[in-house]
């Protein structure tokens, strides 16, 4: 499983990204430096438009940065995509609804198949149906999304993720559009495969509760223009629990990080 | 528009021309259209209606005609929609009859086949044997004379590509037909006029009788406004006679046609086309029909033609669908009365 | 139960008394005003006693709204899909698509048939013209109607544009085909029949056109009825191929 | 700034040169095959000659069009809204509209003359019927597609059908409801031309009748285009009408 | 403010609620007994499914009950909504695309005018620009719906809600559409909002502690077939802030209504 190219890590050096509309200028992200370890659950967290989702898609090489420096696994990212070394997990589950929960997970096997031809990948696609079965859908595997709850189609969707067998997962909001229980399940059986698969993750929230629950590092932004205000480290042992959550530790952490949230930021949402 | 010089000027509310009591009950049919059948061409049974609203004939006889250009004739005249109409043939007036048309015809102009079918001078049909698989192009409906001349050569009729064409002949000498129905007043000349040389075969030479250009009338209409009928008959077959007797007559009527019809009108055309069906029409007049005129024999073998092709159901009664007694009320012998009694 | 049952009931019953409403008043309207509308057992007598006639007649009709159908589709997948990938066609094709789509198509039937001669081209032509603008405007709207994070999710995996278009677009794209297939094969139809009114003297046109010539108002009526059946049924058939296929 | 300016250059220029081809290939075919089509100088001379004439006819058809666009919209938005509120009426109208839908009406134009006379009341029923079936379709849906949780905020309130259709269902609809005055107002205009054709000396269609009559391809071909032209500006209105009314 | 009927409680005996499908028959809600008291802030708390949105639509008079006994202020719910003493605030905010904002949140005034007329009402519409005003939108008053942000289209929803002037409102998941951050500041508006005005809301959430940090009382809901679980009281003291999220009488309390949750529910999601 241990990637074969020179570096394992991501690194971002000032990187900033602006969209032109018309005569109207909007920076989205300026000077970001980050260095993402192999192996590492980060989270980017921070309030709505501070460029969350335009970092994860730059890393992700659907996107460019429009000055500074992306290196994924000692390559640009549209190169490291094209190795399919990233899989991407999106907000809604975005299954294709055409396809059963097998076909829509083994996605990748049938898509961008020279990567798979190619010796030099650091990647191994896995068994869509392991995956289903890691995440509780082995039941559902002949079945359409539609007939499935919204929590069963984003477990089919995080399954597609891992099948692809890329060492990066990129994760925007992919718990938003869930309901609260269904969510707290859900975080748990990410992490419980995250630490059976020893995928590097790159995680987008709006949760403080869930950036300290599933985190090594919280990566806090703040927006206009959208930049790193501090990256804190979370240092609760693992594997989690829920017990954790209700630890005056925990609460203390999400406080803090919330804190430095509100501290840098004085829209009122 | 004034009377012409040779008639006295209207009056209101009639004219010198018809007594106060004719006038009268005339006016009582109301507004009357009359259908063409094609545009407005110089045709006989057309070009004198024309002549006859425009020069203000029908008002002289207290008549309100309207003219529009007709498609589905039979169909407008028979629910009254128009009260009179032109069509090509007795033909037509007996097959809408044989399917329920409440309509009779009262006045035929020609006593021969207007109808003709042309080929290329140079084509492959050297004689009508030859036409068996061709493409044969038609308006409408084949016409019967066209299949009865075919058939009389012994040819079988369902042997040819029969196709229903637009209006434009240049399909022939272009070969997307190998022969084409027309009338011999229009098509042969317009194609000759564009240097085509193309060959006629006249159902007429191979013994087909028929007629052509009838006029047809509402009969609920017929019965209720019978003077009505007679004078718009007076007033359009008087106009005939006006526009034949002389060259700028001709002309004046003619006039009239290209104003109505807008724009398009070829004069030239029209000229050969009214002098084409006004010779057909004298060499064709028996002695002892006037103009328009009409009777059983006439309409007969056009009738048999009918049953024989299977477009009628069963065998017409020719004297129930004409009804001459608006002609003959407005001849002495051969000579149109008038002005109106 | 008994309120779906009653619906079903009223489904049925709602639409026959209309039909029927609607059949007493058209014998009326044959009954009063001559030669406007046929008694309807006329038109019923006349398809019994020759149903060869109709059907005969409606075969060449159909073969030729069916090929335009075909033709007239076909090309617009093709440009709708050219267009998806290449933004200059849009600007290029819409705006002469848009003036086709205005132009009474029945009225450049004659010149069709002097240009391409006494066959089925000039019809299947004009119900290929009639069929081409609604399912262009559906199958680009369709190919678009695409999940944009679904479309990240294959761009993610650096997935091709034939990879992109077939596995992504084409099944994404199939609801809106089969409501642009409904209306192209109503226009094909229309097409097929207004064409045949020249330049053929076959098809359900052509009778219409020879019924009008000889006032034979049963024969004109029960062609326009078969016209109208077989389009009914033609769209009946797409539905069918949407309910087999579209599945999600 | 550049991107954006090339795209407006794209959107001009692409559909000019499609443009000039097709007339480049329009003028070879006008010069090769006689009698098909005219040469457009021919056109371009024919309508500088007599404007009048063609703008005079073209305001008869477009008088019939827009009063029969107006009786066919009415009378649709009329029945979506009685649709939209007794259920049994959908049952009982959807049937006959579907049927008129697939009725070739051009063919029963000529009926409407003999029933109606020689006046522009059959042109004005085409063309109203034309236009009824498109926004039928899209007031039924538009009436319909309303946010659910609106409708439950105006029902806690106890508002009345009344206060639901006015200040909801007849807003929420008007997206719909234009986008089937477009197909509608295509729909009159070539209905009100078609039938035209038949039983009217004035009117565009007349002009295209009389062009056939007389061989006279300019005339024909200048009124198809007069046609075209129109119903584009007519679109045009829909659309400039909606971008005032709906702003949302 | 005080409502002027005999009772100002909201009594629930026996409920039940039955869907019938085809020939499946669904018991969304069984054997509901829970007196609601005037001025009361209660929550309905529980998993998708448990029939939260259909006991709070017994009440609104939405739908009907199958058994049982619902008073609203002494009538049944039809008769309370035909005064407007009821309003009634969706997950999405619903507003009017076609009205700006000021509009939207009046949109009671044009509603039902009957109701106004009439002199029996407990209920005094009021000024929508005040409460919208009050709620931090005084400067959207022309905008439409569109030029909102999620959060500030919610406000206006809750606004609307309030200018009824209805003396109960009840909100279906206000905020679940919404990021955690503009959740956490519109809460305490809306607590704010409850303080001033005095009304009585009941409230659903999937949210353990947004269930906590709200209510009076928290009714824990089970599903198939839909029922009361247990209803717990919450005695924090009035206002509530942030600081007593972090306070371990607070999690406790969050973790003890979960803990009824899970010991009721064997399902995974
Ligand atoms: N394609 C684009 N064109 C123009 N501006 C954009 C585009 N994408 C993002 N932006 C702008 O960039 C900024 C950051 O957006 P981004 O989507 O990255 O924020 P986010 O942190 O993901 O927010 P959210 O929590 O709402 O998802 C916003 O101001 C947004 O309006
Ligand atoms: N109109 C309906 N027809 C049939 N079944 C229904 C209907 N409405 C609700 N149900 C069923 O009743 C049960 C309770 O539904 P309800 O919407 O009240 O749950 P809920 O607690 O609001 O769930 P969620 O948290 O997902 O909103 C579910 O099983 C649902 O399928
Ligand atoms: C091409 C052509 N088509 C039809 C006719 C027939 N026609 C023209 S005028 C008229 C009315 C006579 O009363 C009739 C029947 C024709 N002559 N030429
Ligand atoms: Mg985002
Ligand atoms: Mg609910």
């Amino acid at each position: 499983m241990a990637p074969a190219t020179a570096t394992s890590t991501i690194e971002l050096t000032g990187v900033g990204r602006t969209y032109t509309r018309g005569k109207k200028t909007v920076q989205a992200l300026t000077g970001v430096d980050l260095t993402i370890r192999q192996g590492e659950f980060i989270t980017l967290f921070g309030p709505s438009g501070c460029g969350k989702s335009t970092l994860l898609r730059l890393i992700a090489g659907l996107d460019t940065q429009t000055t500074g420096d992306i290196s994924v696994f000692g390559t640009t990212p549209k190169q490291a995509s094209g190795r399919k070394d990233i899989a991407w997990i999106p907000q809604s589950s975005a299954l294709l609804p055409w396809l059963d929960i097998k076909r829509n997970a083994s996605l990748s096997s049938v898509i961008n198949k020279r990567a798979d031809r190619s010796g030099a990948t650091t990647r191994k696609p896995e068994d869509a149906v392991d995956i289903l079965n890691e995440i509780g859908l082995a039941d559902f595997l002949e079945s359409r999304p539609e007939q499935l709850s919204g929590g069963m189609r984003q477990r089919a969707s995080i399954a597609r993720g891992f099948a692809q067998g890329a060492p990066l997962m990129l994760m925007d909001e992919p718990f938003s559009a869930l309901d609260e229980l269904t969510r707290d399940t859900l975080r748990l059986r990410l992490l419980e495969l995250w630490d059976r698969h020893k995928k590097t993750i790159v995680f987008v929230t709006h949760s403080a509760q869930e950036a300290v629950l599933l985190s090594d590092r919280v990566v806090v932004m703040s927006p206009r223009p959208g930049r790193i205000r501090q990256v804190v480290d979370i240092d609760f042992p693992r594997p989690r629990s829920w017990e954790l959550v209700e630890t005056p530790e925990f609460v203390a952490k999400v406080a803090e990080v919330k804190q430095i949230l509100w501290s840098a930021w004085e829209g009122d949402e | 528009s004034s009377s012409s010089a040779d008639t006295p000027p209207a009056t209101a509310g009639g004219s010198d021309l018809i007594s106060a009591e004719r006038c009268a009950e005339n006016q009582a049919a109301g507004p009357i259209t009359f259908l063409t059948s094609f545009g407005f061409v110089a045709s006989a049974g057309l070009l004198d209606v024309v002549t006859a609203a425009d020069k203000g004939f029908f008002k002289d006889l207290c008549l309100d005609v309207t003219l529009e250009p007709g498609s589905n004739n039979t169909q407008l005249v028979s629910a009254g929609t128009a009260q009179f109409a032109g069509v090509g043939s007795p033909s037509d007036v007996l097959v809408a009859i044989d399917n329920g048309a409440d309509v009779s015809g009262i006045a035929t102009y020609g006593n021969t086949v207007a109808i003709t079918l042309m080929t290329m001078a140079d084509g492959d049909v050297k004689s009508l044997s030859d036409l068996a698989g061709k493409t044969v192009g038609y308006k409408g409906a084949i016409p019967p004379q066209i299949s009865a001349m075919i058939a009389e050569e012994g040819v079988d009729p369902t042997s040819i590509n029969w196709v229903n064409v637009g209006y434009d002949p240049t399909i022939l000498p272009q070969g997307q037909v190998q022969a084409l129905t027309g009338y011999k007043s229009n098509e042969p000349l317009a194609l000759k006029a564009q240097g085509y040389d193309v060959k006629e075969w006249d159902p007429a030479d191979y013994g087909v009788k028929s007629a052509f250009n009838t006029q047809i009338v509402n009969n609920t209409f017929a019965e209720e406004h019978p003077t009505a009928v007679e004078d718009f008959l007076r007033a359009s077959l008087h106009a005939y006679d006006w526009i034949n007797e002389s060259d700028a007559n001709l002309d004046e009527a003619l006039g009239y046609a290209e104003k109505r019809s807008e724009s398009g009108f070829d004069k030239e055309a029209s000229l050969a086309r009214w002098q084409t069906e006004v010779s057909l029409i004298d060499e064709s007049q028996p002695a002892d029909l006037p103009i328009g005129g009409e009777n059983a024999a006439q309409w007969q073998p056009e009738a048999d033609m009918l049953l024989e092709y299977g477009l009628i159901k069963q065998k017409a009664d020719v004297d129930a669908a004409i009804d001459d007694s608006f002609v003959q009320k407005i001849y002495d012998g051969n000579d149109l009365i008038w002005p109106a009694p | 139960m008994s309120s779906r049952t009653s619906g079903v009931v009223l489904s049925i019953v709602a639409p026959l008394v209309l039909f029927v409403l609607l059949a007493v008043l058209w014998q009326w309207a044959a009954a009063t005003f001559k030669s406007v509308l046929p008694p309807i057992q006329d038109i019923v007598m006349d398809i019994a006693d020759r149903p060869d006639f109709y059907l005969t007649n409606l075969g060449v009709t159909v073969e030729a709204a069916l090929l335009g159908f075909a033709i007239g589709v076909g090309a617009a997948l093709l440009l709708g899909a050219a267009i998806v990938h290449f933004t200059f066609l849009r600007s290029a094709i819409m705006p002469v698509a848009l003036l086709l789509n205005v132009t009474p198509i029945v009225a450049i039937a004659p010149a069709l048939v002097v240009a391409f001669g006494f066959n089925q081209i000039p019809h299947i032509i004009v119900a290929a013209l009639s069929a081409f603008f609604p399912t262009l405007i559906n199958s680009i709207t369709g190919l678009r109607a695409i999940d944009p994070q679904a479309l990240e999710v294959f761009d993610a995996m650096a997935a091709n544009r034939r990879e992109i278009f077939f596995r992504l677009r084409v099944p994404a794209s199939l609801p809106f085909l089969f409501a642009g297939a409904r209306l192209s094969v109503t226009a094909a139809m229309v097409g097929a029949v207004v064409s045949e009114f020249t330049g053929s003297s076959k098809g359900i046109g052509a009778v219409i056109v020879m019924a009008t010539t000889y006032l034979n108002l049963p024969q004109m009526w029960a062609a326009i009825f078969f016209s109208a059946i077989t389009t009914l049924i033609l769209l009946g058939l797409v539905g069918l191929a949407e309910r087999l296929i579209v599945r999600w």
